[in-house]
């Protein structure tokens, strides 16, 4: 007996009251969310305006969270709004896979709003204010869509309001400013592909209720027509190779909360659109190749995010590309989910969708939580730079550890969420060589490879942001100096953690809850594997986090127990010995940090293996002449290849046609007379042509 | 009647797979030494170690954190859950359904990063640089694995070990080429992961090659001690792993009672020797290569075991 | 009416004239000829004007008659007359197209227009289809006229001579409501140029009335 | 005197009377009050039934834009009382100003409500006579050259739309009597059995001729520099208002033509021309660094987005097109109310010299930039919907083409995003004279946020009549 069946048994849950209530209140939410934003600009003159507006936010997250359980204990309702654009109205609805979304944004939600709540200090600019209950509220109204219009209404506001956030530093540096500007510059492609997308999907009736879209599955050369305008349009905002260039640059620039929204949940609500058009609008008798782009994309995304993840030096840029590589992943898991569908697999969908939707819900909690540490690192020792943290686990021991809990899942350790969801993930990899087509088999065996190398490489770059960051000496005196947030942040950094903890053990329970989504999407249940256990297939492997937990737990307290019966309690203390560097001068007296590793020289041996191949990584190291004490000085860096081609042949291409174009702008009266005789004898001359014939 | 045996085999593995380690490392000690030309240590020299550094008190740098403290007992517990899993002489044993490979390989990745982030902890040039190298021939190392789990996944229809040994003890597999090329693949796997040659050598503080040890050169007292048991049970759970899946002989079935316990634990034993051998002759007849070599090793068992799965995928095809 | 009567003939003979005259204007080099040329079209045009008054018995037509010989006949040829003393450009010799090219281009204009219009108003009388032909024909010399200048004045004359042409084929076309309304209010466009380029030729004082000289002051540069 | 007539008639005997006052703070307050008063009319108006009356008509087509209009007259007079005396006019300037504006603002009503096509077109050649005279009226050199090409190359247009109008009468002289000979309702009518040939040649005069006003590429040269010299309300006014009329004229014209099964399909031309319009304003946008010459090649690409959308036709199509004109004339008079005032505030409307204006004048800049967003087709305003409606339907009847003009759009956005960060975000560049006081400076920026309000309402919740109406002229176009 599955754990929410008998929750589901229950038949007030079943009442159709009690579904119009769970819409409703998600309705409330999100208008909440909105009068907040539209108050925001007044309350930031009181101090007590921007904890209202943001604790606003948090119990608004809340209750998203709260009813998007309630969506999926329930069943699906629709309810058409009684405004919407010019020909006809805006409808929503709340059905399993909608809901299943809405709780990643519920809980990113709340811990980011906590977070900003704890990390407030005196009023707040409107500016930085009132976009953010916006941002929230746009994410929803995407979440809650019935049609396309109201779909891209809410895709391009959350777009809108993080765009506004993410220039929020704009004075200071053009860094920030350029990345806003490639940010909202996808954004805007992203829509208008997305525009397409629904148009070409419609076909002839023109109608984009979801209804109506699903009445008519595209087949042949419009189903790819549409897979590809989804893919350029979601995909870009989810961070799919190649259109990921702007995540790495506009994640960061936000603040650290929005930040960890924009990775948290934004990406997923781009990840919905993609599964909303390719498990439910394009009808579920599509062929099995439809997967397979999914499936090398984000096989692409997860190496080329994890190791840019292993390269870069600032903490949130970091976790940025590792964002592009778990969204890989995730991509991954739709798409073999599309595979097994098309090759009616279905348990083996199930499993595949599972693993999806499991590590969407893991990774926007961890990433969450790793981003919030972040930022409070950020605001604890004033910088983002590997190179001028470090030893900080002595001065904020809380952050330390939640983001342990972080690293941990997102380095895919057992018993944490990360390893359940891409253990999941691996076994429907392992299964992909049941799809008939021999083509497909060898694709997916190169994206297993490819994935588990992402998966390593991540954990490589977890433990080098972690270590780096929180172990060693401090490399700055700010650093040195770093302190603790306060309770409200503290609280903000635990609750994820504990919930990683917690998705960890119980992966079945999530996978259980989200089985209404599986159905729906492919038209199966994820195999069952009784209460604690997830499992690949009926009978096939199992993996059970609680007793491998506890397993590990008594291992260790045996180890512990028989090491303390023979050996002596406590430890001596002396001085490190330091691979014989002199001591550090008095200038330096957290020792010398040119004799720690640094950020390019802890990804060195990546850089070499991988980076010079994949990234035109590149190093040089300036050595000091013999007997001086001067350090040896590594340089390195790299491009990443999609952002080299946006910004060097595209501007040149369009810099050439403007060009020309500029040319006719450059005639005289005379000439531009000439334009339009020559538009009138050309206009006259097709019609002498057209009478004659 | 079953669950008290499988009970009892469970711990008897444990036992066992606890006292080969050291055991075992030794006699690799002392079989190459003799290949080299020297008498060598005794076989128990390791065991000696070990109760010598449990009897000393580790020293720690001032800066050093907790982390450095509580590693050592992550990793070793690790290692013995990972070894708990991994069947040795009998199968069906008590926790036989977690004895998932993935999982195997997930809590060797724990103690890994429990390694690396000790060798970071007090911020010394030997410990990054450890850590980094490491966690890079891990990434590299990962992959080879996972693919030649595929080709047994494929063969046996799933990842759980005990289940993969009973397929390959019965089901009349026959010898596949695929199977040898997965093999490989393992072994180079293998090596990676326990720091033999010619990836690491388990012999130097040479600082330009050394990878294991650099990480734990701060380490000493009950924490070396520590770090020696866990590689050396890695050590043994990667020799036992590669036995019970690629020569499941005579290991005892499910279920079944001590007296074929007996013959299991002789042919476990008559393997891991083997083995032993093998290991000792590879690494006395060949030289480390340099680190950035590595990938260059790794991605061929990578593509070694990538073949391995395409082939499998004709033969199936074919059938 | 069809061929061969009187009506028709007339008619013809004047449209023709206002064509032969746009020619004139074409290949014309000196910018008093061709100020002159013009007076002459808008004259004839007039005289068309007031034949189509009577041939259609449409009393508004006259009145259309006088405002373009008053307008078109002397005024504004006296304004640009003056406009030429002031800057004294009487002298001015400016390149226009030869004369065997310029015949050449207004030909094909002219059988182009033919081509276009003939088959295209099968429906209507025929002094009718002539007129719209013959006026097509003056509006594209016009227009042809106006690219081939440089000198403002003589772009000025070829706006003027292209509406001399609309005006024709108002007029031509029989029971056209509003005729004298339209050809007013062109009338009044026209007038509007003439003024717009007097004030802003002696304002600015430009040495030259090349319109090239203002490209350089086009803003944001080039 | 009929409604329709009273508000013509009434801007105009405004215009008489703004020419007699030569004080700028009288001036501009009599034209904030003649202009409301218009819209008031226009309000009655658009309450009446439809009905069509001598010359004019109202109906589903024309109601709503001469709201628009109205509306668009009234807040540019307040933002030019506002900021007039930025301009620095004597008081003959003043006159001429005012008197201008009103004269445009009936001419524009006029050659809205026309039902005669021949009234019509005087109406659209008075709007451009009036306003040329203002593009002047800086008399700087640029100033010069832009009204002189603005005047030729639209007198030439005017020209070629007059033949086509004369060509149409004389394509339906054999069918109707005289009077009604241009009206367009009569026309419609008959439209099916007049020679289709004759509504060709009739047709391709009207569409250039009308097209030039309406600034189709290729007869697109003179309108980004008239719209960028010249005092800013008329900027908003020619960019806002004179374009529709322009585009309803050639959609009245299409209308009739598409009514004969026989005559060639006016929709290819139109795509034809929207298309081109759309990529070459889209790569054009890049190479300027005027900001108000900017918004002008952004108009024109706007005006391609609706040329295609009517060319595509359907009543999908058409909806798109009608709310993308009336997006249009809301946020981009707003743009230019924003661009312009910063340009008097930075005394220059060089890109490069406007920077940061959100750090300086935060209601102007976020104004500025949500209206810039919205050019863009940001959400939540009425652009957005007509962008969706346009592509859904243009993507469902040809992909091919829509892709294409996606590239374009897209280019075009990229080029709307950098101008906005670079004059809305960034270091604030110092300003130049040209501070006004509180309630002047409020009051400058109040049109530009009404504006966003109007856009956001019309784009999320348009009223039912309004989008009834709307539907209803979707359907009368074909």
């Amino acid at each position: 007996m599955r754990f929410p069946e008998w929750l589901r048994g229950v038949s007030s849950l079943r009442d159709p009251r009690l579904r119009h209530a769970v819409l409703t209140l998600l309705l409330l939410a999100t208008g909440g969310l909105l009068v907040l934003a539209a108050a925001a600009p007044a309350l930031a003159r009181h101090a007590k305006g921007a904890p209202v507006v943001l604790g606003g936010c948090a119990a608004a997250s809340v209750l998203i969270a709260a009813g998007a359980v309630g969506g999926l204990l329930g069943g699906p309702d629709a309810l058409d709004l009684p405004f919407g654009p010019p020909w006809g109205p805006a409808r929503v609805a709340i059905d399993a896979l909608s809901a299943w979304f809405l709780l990643i944004l519920g809980l990113a939600g709340t811990a980011a709003s906590i977070f900003a709540l704890g990390s407030l200090h005196g009023p707040e600019a409107p500016r930085r204010l009132l976009p953010y209950p916006l941002f929230l509220a746009g994410m929803a109204v995407t979440l809650l869509a019935a049609d396309g219009f109201t779909l891209l209404l809410g895709f391009e506001a959350m777009s809108l309001a993080s765009w506004v956030l993410v220039a929020h530093e704009h004075e200071e540096e053009e860094a920030n400013r350029r990345a806003a500007r490639i940010y909202l510059g996808f954004a805007g492609f992203g829509g208008l592909s997305l525009m397409l997308a629904f148009g070409v999907l419609a076909g002839g009736a023109g109608d984009v209720a979801f209804a109506a879209l699903r009445e008519a599955p595209p087949d042949g050369w419009r189903a790819a027509l549409v897979l590809a305008l989804v893919l350029a349009g979601a995909g870009s905002k989810a961070g799919l190779a190649p259109l990921h260039v702007w995540l790495p640059l506009a994640h960061p620039a936000a603040p650290s909360h929005v930040s960890a929204l924009m990775s948290g949940a934004m990406t997923k609500v781009a990840i919905y659109v993609l599964a909303r058009f390719a498990f439910d609008l394009m009808g579920s008798a599509q062929p099995l190749w439809l997967g397979a782009p999914l499936v090398a994309l984000g096989a692409a995304s997860a190496v080329i995010g994890a190791l840019r993840a292993n390269l870069e030096e600032d903490i949130k840029t970091l976790l940025a590309c590792s964002t592009i590589e778990n969204v890989g992943l995730i991509s991954i898991g739709l798409g073999l989910a599309l595979a097994f569908r098309g090759a009616d697999l279905p348990a083996l969908a199930a499993l595949a969708a599972g693993a999806a939707l499991l590590h969407a819900l893991n990774h926007a909690v961890f990433k969450t939580l790793l981003f919030l540490a972040a930022g409070e690192v950020l605001h604890g020792a004033l910088s983002r730079r590997i190179d001028r943290l470090g030893g900080l686990i002595h001065r904020m021991p809380v952050t330390a550890w939640a983001a342990l809990a972080g690293v941990a899942a997102a380095a895919s350790l057992p018993p944490l969420s990360g390893f359940a969801s891409e253990w999941l993930l691996l076994q429907a990899l392992l299964a992909s060589w049941r799809v008939g087509d021999l083509a497909f088999q060898m694709g997916a065996a190169a994206a297993t490879a490819l994935a588990a190398l992402a998966a390593a490489l991540a954990a490589a770059a977890m433990v080098r942001f972690w270590g780096l960051v929180f172990l060693g000496r401090p490399r700055t005196p700010r650093a040195a100096g770093a302190e603790e947030g306060g309770r409200l942040v503290q609280a903000a950094l635990i609750l994820p953690a504990a919930l990683t903890v917690l998705f960890g053990l119980l992966p079945g329970v999530m996978l259980d809850l989200a089985e209404p989504a599986l159905r729906l999407m492919t038209r199966a249940a994820a195999p069952r594997a009784g209460f604690v256990a997830i499992g690949a297939a009926e009978g096939g492997a199992r993996y059970w986090p609680l007793l491998v937990a506890l397993l590990l737990a008594a291992a260790v307290g045996a180890v512990v127990w028989a090491v303390r019966r023979r050996a002596p309690a406590g430890v001596a203390r002396g001085p490190i010995w330091d691979c014989g560097f002199i001591a550090a001068p008095h200038h330096l007296p957290f020792g010398d940090p040119s004799s720690q590793p640094t950020a390019s020289g802890f990804g060195q041996p990546l850089r070499r293996m991988l980076g010079t191949s994949l990234l035109a990584a590149r190093e040089g190291v300036t050595m000091p002449p013999p007997g001086a004490t001067a350090p040896a000085v590594l340089q390195s860096g790299f491009h990443d290849p999609a952002l080299v081609a946006l910004e060097g042949p595209v501007p040149r291409w369009r810099d050439a046609a403007a060009a020309q174009a500029e040319r006719l702008r450059d005639l005289s009266i005379r000439q531009c007379l000439g334009l339009t005789f020559g538009a009138v004898v050309l206009m006259l001359a097709l019609l002498a042509w057209l009478e004659a014939r | 009647m079953a669950v008290v045996w499988s009970i009892l085999s469970q711990a008897l593995h444990i036992a066992l797979i606890v006292a080969a380690a050291p055991v075992l490392t030794g006699v690799l000690r002392w079989l190459k030494a003799r290949m080299m030309g020297r008498r060598g240590a005794h076989p128990l020299q390791p065991v000696w170690d070990l109760l010598k550094l449990l009897r000393k008190t580790p020293v720690l740098a001032e800066n050093a954190s907790v982390v450095s403290r509580a590693a050592p007992y992550l990793t070793a517990g690790a290692a013995v859950a990972a070894a708990a899993l991994v069947p040795s002489f009998a199968r069906g044993m008590a926790l036989a359904p977690l004895s998932d490979l993935i999982v195997v390989a997930g809590l060797l990745a724990l103690g890994r990063v429990a390694m690396a982030l000790a060798g970071m902890d007090v911020g010394t040039p030997f410990g990054g640089l450890g850590a980094a190298r490491e966690m890079s021939f891990a990434a590299l190392a990962e992959p080879a694995l996972v693919v030649a789990a595929l080709s047994l996944a494929i063969l046996a229809g799933t990842t759980n070990l005990d289940a993969i040994a009973g397929a390959f003890r019965e089901g009349g597999l026959g010898l596949r080429v695929s199977l040898g090329l997965a093999l490989v693949a393992m072994l180079a796997v293998a090596v990676a992961e326990n720091a033999r040659i010619p990836v690491d050598n388990p012999a130097t503080h040479l600082e330009l090659t050394m990878v294991h040890e650099a990480m734990i050169l701060e380490a000493s007292g009950r924490h070396l001690a520590l770090w020696d048991f866990a590689a050396m049970l890695r050590l043994t759970l990667w020799l036992a792993l590669l036995s019970a899946v690629f020569l499941p002989l005579g290991q005892a079935p499910a279920g079944a009672g001590p007296h074929l316990w007996i013959v299991g634990l002789a042919a476990w034993l008559a393997k891991m020797g083997a083995l032993a051998l093998a290991l000792a002759a590879f690494e006395s007849a060949i030289a480390k290569m340099r680190v950035f070599r590595v990938p260059e090793f790794l991605g061929a068992a990578l593509l070694l075991g990538l073949l391995g799965a395409v082939l499998l995928f004709v033969s199936t095809g074919l059938t | 009416m069809s061929f061969g009567q009187l009506g028709y003939d007339v008619a013809h003979l004047l449209g023709g004239g206002v064509l032969l005259l746009s020619f004139v204007l074409l290949y014309q080099r000196r910018i008093g000829a061709v100020i002159n040329a013009f007076a002459t079209q808008g004259t004839l045009l007039a005289l068309a004007a007031a034949w189509q008054a009577h041939a259609q018995g449409a009393p508004g037509l006259y009145l259309t008659a006088v405002l373009a010989f008053a307008a078109k006949g002397v005024l504004i040829p006296l304004a640009l007359h003056a406009i030429v003393r002031r800057l004294n450009l009487h002298r001015s010799v400016e390149t226009a197209l030869g004369v065997g090219l310029s015949m050449t281009a207004g030909v094909a204009l002219v059988g182009l227009s033919i081509l276009v219009v003939l088959p295209a108003t099968e429906g209507a009388r025929a002094l009718a289809r002539e007129d719209v032909a013959l006026a097509l024909s003056v509006v594209l010399l016009g227009m042809l006229m106006m690219i081939t200048r440089r000198n403002a004045i003589s772009q000025v004359i070829g706006l003027l001579s292209l509406e001399n042409g609309l005006i024709l084929a108002a007029i031509g076309v029989a029971g056209m409501p509003l005729v004298v309304e339209l050809s007013t209010a062109a009338l009044v466009l026209m007038v509007a140029v003439v003024a717009g380029v007097f004030a802003f030729q002696i304002r600015e004082r430009f040495d030259t009335l090349d319109t090239g000289s203002l490209e350089e002051h086009r803003g944001e540069g080039r | 005197m009929p409604l329709q007539w009273a508000i013509v008639f009434f801007a105009w005997g405004g215009a008489v009377a703004l020419a007699a006052v030569p004080r700028l703070r009288t001036a501009t307050l009599v034209n904030v009050g003649v202009s409301a008063v218009s819209f008031l009319l226009a309000v009655a108006l658009a309450l009446q039934p439809f009905a069509q009356h001598g010359w004019t008509r109202t109906d589903a087509l024309n109601t709503p834009f001469i709201l628009v209009s109205a509306f668009v007259g009234l807040t540019t007079s307040v933002f030019s009382a506002a900021t007039l005396d930025q301009e620095g006019f004597d008081h003959w300037r003043i006159r001429a100003y005012h008197a201008a504006y009103q004269v445009f603002m009936g001419a524009q009503t006029l050659a809205l409500l026309a039902d005669n096509l021949g009234v019509m077109w005087v109406a659209i050649e008075i709007a451009t006579l009036a306003t040329v005279s203002m593009v002047a009226v800086h008399r700087t050199p640029a100033a010069f050259e832009a009204a002189w090409k603005f005047f030729i190359l639209c007198g030439v247009g005017i020209a070629l739309a007059l033949f086509g109008t004369i060509v149409l009468y004389l394509a339906a002289q054999p069918l109707l009597h005289e009077e009604t000979g241009l009206s367009w309702a009569a026309l419609m009518g008959v439209a099916a059995r007049c020679d289709p040939n004759t509504l060709n040649l009739a047709f391709a005069f009207l569409l250039l001729g009308y097209g030039t006003k309406a600034g189709l590429v290729p007869l697109h040269s003179w309108l980004p520099d008239a719209h960028a010299e010249g005092p800013v309300p008329i900027s908003a006014v020619l960019s806002g208002l004179l374009l529709n009329a322009a585009m309803l004229a050639v959609l009245r014209a299409k209308s009739i033509v598409g009514a004969n099964p026989d005559a060639i399909a006016p929709g290819p031309f139109l795509i034809a021309l929207g298309l081109a319009s759309v990529l070459l304003a889209s790569v054009s946008l890049w190479r300027r660094r005027d900001a108000r010459r900017f918004f002008g090649w952004s108009s024109i690409e706007h005006m391609g987005i609706v040329a295609f959308a009517f060319g595509l036709g359907g009543a999908a199509a058409n909806l798109a097109g009608l709310l993308h004109l009336v997006g249009h004339s809301v946020i981009k008079s707003a743009v230019f109310f924003g661009v312009g005032r910063a340009a008097q505030a930075k005394g220059s409307q060089k890109i490069a010299d406007i920077s940061g204006l959100v750090a300086t004048h935060p209601a102007l800049g976020w104004g500025l930039a949500f209206a810039i967003a919205g050019i863009a087709g940001m959400p939540p305003f009425l652009l957005f919907a007509s962008e969706f409606r346009l592509l859904t339907a243009a993507a469902a009847e040809a992909p091919w083409l829509a892709l294409a003009l996606v590239a374009g759009m897209v280019m075009a956005l990229a080029a709307l995003i950098t101008v906005l960060q670079a004059l809305c975000f960034g270091p604030p560049t110092s300003d130049a004279a040209g501070a006004l006081d509180g309630w002047r400076e409020a009051a400058a920026a109040a049109p530009l946020w009404l504006h966003l309000a109007v856009a956001t309402l019309l784009g999320l919740a348009m009223p039912g009549a309004l989008a009834a109406m709307l539907a209803e002229a979707a359907r009368i176009i074909g």
